[in-house]
């Protein structure tokens, strides 16, 4: 295992970015999704949209957010109003193509929690900040982005809370609870980067990060997780992390 | 037309010991935080708080023992910190009660609200369990009539059967503060940047105090009344309050305080570092001048000021911050 | 009976204006109901908020519109935006106090007709606008007024089609049809005022005009109408003629 | 971003017979009139509209033949004329299918489409024939899937039984069109006065064409997003279109023109005058530029010009009119 020229955030970042298409409409949270969205748009996706739930759409950002509701994402932005238009125009009528999601447990089905830890949620072990809006985006997204850490107990059976549904309980469980369309995509966790079977929708490891092994994060994982396919996690490259560290995040307020 | 101009104070003393109540803003901009420090400096006693995605407004006062009830999405100043560190806590320790909606959701709610209806629609929840579990219980439910019968109700759309609709409950409540950029002595408000909630939670209340960076002439206001969101006439009370955010961002005004937030959710961790922030900066103070002295005056609040050109502050150090 | 000082328009503008009251939110719709607010305004309801349907608040009129979509209406207004705002946080909201409304035929409880003629409504003898806003306006607001030309025809003893409830069939039968509150207040023609019993809700002659008798406004209606409380119209002031003719209306858009 | 500017026939070329199709404005003001003169000279056929309050744009598009069903809530230009002429022949003779709505179910329709969900809930309509009784048939409902399977839907609200509520179908056309005030190459709009339903027709359709008064610069609109309704994607098509809207006002812009509408009332009361309009204006001249002609071109025009402190022209005479 070499020493990398890149960290782990940025990697992660990297990973994230490569999910956005060019063109595409994306709901962007705070954190890993505002580094990812910003480098997309700066690399390989010029024409890509990036929503923000508190109320813009289009923003060109200038300066990394602290949050959604950040007076920086007005920058550049092409319409503001406030959540009830985003998420209506935008998310329930099935205009944003790809939106990340995060949270303290993910399933083998890419359901997530960020409410509550703990068997009965009214009298939570730990309890977290709550949906804000991820279970609406793990809705109505037309495909979601999973970012995590990646450790056993994070990675569990099943989550104590459905927070954002993903494929539920697999199969067409999903459209069955009445859901039409979306579902997580990918997994981009601090080990690898996951995705799901077309048919069953359980999760797969597509890739390990390098100095990594595909055993190594099922090791880590509270699933039995398929390693078939599981290649090493294509590296940023140097045009990529001089776009994540000088225009991105100069201030590093998310890298380290 | 009549002058809504009242003082802070005033304002504050308008919402009684369990008050139901919607502050405006999202995480990190325009929470009327004067108005909350008043109300914790008055020991306001078991509110019943509405929101989507409230920041240290309500971990304040879910900290100094003000609030019974809440309906929220999400409490947490974001990358300031991920879980309001005092909600957090009075959960844990059953010092609070709460029912756990969606962003979606609760804005649908002050929507259906503002609307005159008893619910919205939405095709989110499905599946999950905000739809499926409830924290408060029926008899929690019943005991209050502010709050729904029902946490929500799925229902078959009519005209596609098979089509399954959520319907969450309007909200109404007996206050809503929101903090403006500018408002006029008579009730017309203007908002600039993203507008949040906030009109949605002005239309579902019965009593509105704005709480506002400046007063300025109703005639001004008018002359772009495509930028007016709300019906003066919604609008009871208004009070003159520059800063009146602090420490979140106001979009044209000022951005958010970097220095103040790291503060407050270091001290937020620890019971009594929380009391001695709540002693310094607000209850051992007598208004919002005294706050504004304390949180450093007009050396700190300068640093602050938006760049017109931008709207906030493009040079804010906001990580490796000095002591 | 003497040649009046005032046109008949003049006096119907009058005793609409005298139905709304200080600080009322009233919703006005093109003609007379304009002519009736606008006067009201400057003169004894000086606080009062007009709002047009097709989006606006708190309208200080320099000029006459033509039609609620008229840019005139812009002028002074505390709020602009669209019909469904105005729709839904004032009327739904029960936030209006006060609509106008008219109609090509009127009945005995009150619900008018704007929509067709004839038995069939799929194949009309005589096809007018349709509702516009008058359904809404007839069911959410607190309560409305009526403007009508008075002829036999036009207040018969059912419409042929409720384009706006009324009192329905009277008694508790609006409440019965799910209208929690509203329904007509006052009936404004070109013979007298009508208003409504409070039990019935049948309508009565609470006064005819200047140069005519109950029973001659009874002989122009196509049902029975109570005549006993009926008294002459009150007759404009001077000062309201004035603010008509001059600041209302000087370029003699609806004053005849 | 991509230019999205097209020429005005191109746009109207995208428009085929039997089209679903909504247009922007409210009775007198931005309707986007020299698509609709475009639409007639093209002899568009069997049309399918959707509209809350149209004027003389649905009227001509009637009148000239170009349509087979609409729903809507009215059909008049208010005080110009209580009655579309040509509407009301149509009707009266059979011509043409249509549902009557109101103002409000109308929005709610639209907005419904906009927002994703399959109905809105509203409280008006109960105890009206306008939703006791309809005109289209079963059969036609069924026939065509673009009119909903049912005009409407009542239910009790779930959170209070005996509440009743009325669903309202929502609206999903193929084409919207919109004559706003600016509008820059890549599709972002700015609306000035009312808005009426623009918003939602655009937000509902598949296709928006807008047609503007001025082309101007994204980078330009998007220093102030409060300002734009709505998102750039939503948009299509741009066509640069000055005194589009013409006989109807654009706020700001210029007032409706009087005597071009006393002349189209009084003609369309009658066949051969009706058909004489329509070659004199639309069929008989080229294009728009040939319209501005016809109806005098600069000099008729320069008096319809708005006064920049009003938005409309204060001076214009309205009732006793020049021959």
């Amino acid at each position: 295992m070499t020493t990398p020229a890149f960290s782990l955030t940025e990697l992660m970042a990297v990973a994230a970015a490569r999910e956005i298409a060019d063109g595409e409409v994306v709901f962007a949270g705070t954190g890993l999704p505002m580094l990812a969205s910003m480098l997309a748009q700066r690399a390989h996706a010029p024409q890509c949209c990036l929503i923000f739930e508190a109320g813009t759409a289009a923003s060109q950002l200038a300066h990394l957010p602290m949050s959604v509701g950040d007076p920086r994402v007005m920058r550049g932005a092409a319409m503001a109003a406030g959540l009830f238009e985003v998420f209506s125009y935008g998310l329930q009528a099935g205009r944003v193509d790809v939106g990340f999601l995060s949270g303290a447990q993910v399933d083998r089905f890419g359901n997530i929690n960020s409410t509550a830890i703990g068997a009965d949620p009214r009298r939570p072990k730990v309890r977290f900040s709550g949906s804000g809006g991820a279970c609406d985006i793990a809705c109505l997204a037309r495909r979601t982005v999973i970012i995590a850490r990646h450790e056993k107990r994070r990675f569990p059976e099943q989550v104590d809370y459905i927070t954002s549904p993903g494929w539920l309980r697999g199969g067409a469980s999903r459209q069955a609870a009445g859901l039409r369309w979306g579902g997580p995509a990918a997994v981009v966790t601090t080990l690898g980067v996951m995705r799901f079977r077309p048919d069953t929708h359980a999760m797969y490891l597509a890739s390990f990060h390098p100095g990594l092994t595909a055993p190594a994060v099922a090791a880590e994982t509270g699933f039995a997780l398929d390693l078939d396919e599981a290649v090493e996690t294509p590296v940023p490259t140097a045009e990529e992390l001089r776009i994540l560290r000088d225009v991105v995040d100069p201030e590093r307020v998310f890298l380290q | 037309m009549p002058d809504k101009l009242i003082s802070l104070p005033a304002a504050a003393a308008l919402i009684p010991d369990g008050a139901s109540l919607s502050l405006g803003g999202f995480t990190t901009q325009r929470h009327p935080m004067a108005l909350v420090y008043e109300l914790i400096r008055r020991r306001r006693r078991d509110l019943y708080l509405f929101g989507h995605s409230p920041g240290g407004d309500w971990d304040m006062l879910i900290g100094a023992g003000c609030v019974k009830r809440v309906e929220l999405a999400y409490e947490a100043d974001e990358a300031f910190n991920t879980v309001g560190p005092r909600w957090r806590r009075a959960v844990e320790r059953g010092q609070i009660e709460w029912e756990d909606y969606s962003n979606f959701a609760m804005v649908s709610r002050f929507t259906a609200g503002a609307l005159g209806l008893p619910f919205m629609p939405i095709r989110s929840l499905l599946g999950s369990d905000v739809l499926a579990r409830e924290a408060l219980t029926p008899e929690q439910r019943a005991a209050d009539p502010r709050t729904p019968a029902k946490k929500a109700a799925v229902i078959e759309s009519p005209f596609n059967p098979g089509e399954r609709l959520v319907l969450v409950p309007a909200i109404h409540t007996e206050f809503a503060v929101l903090h403006v950029q500018k408002a006029s002595p008579q009730g017309t408000i203007r908002l600039e940047g993203q507008t949040f909630a906030d009109v949605q939670q002005a239309l579902c209340a019965e009593v509105v105090i704005v709480t506002a960076e400046e007063i300025v002439d109703d005639a001004e206001l008018r002359r772009e009344p495509e930028r007016n969101p709300l019906p003066y006439f919604a609008v009871q009370h208004v009070c003159h309050v520059p800063w009146g955010a602090h420490p979140y961002a106001v979009f044209n005004y000022y951005d958010y305080d970097p220095r103040q937030l790291k503060l407050y959710h270091e001290s937020a961790e620890d019971e009594a570092a929380y009391a001695a922030y709540l002693e310094q900066f607000i209850s051992g103070v007598r208004d919002h001048a005294g706050y504004l002295a304390a949180v450093g005056g007009a050396a700190r609040l300068e640093g602050l000021r938006a760049d017109p050109a931008y709207g906030y502050r493009p040079d804010l150090k906001r990580r490796r911050l000095d002591p």
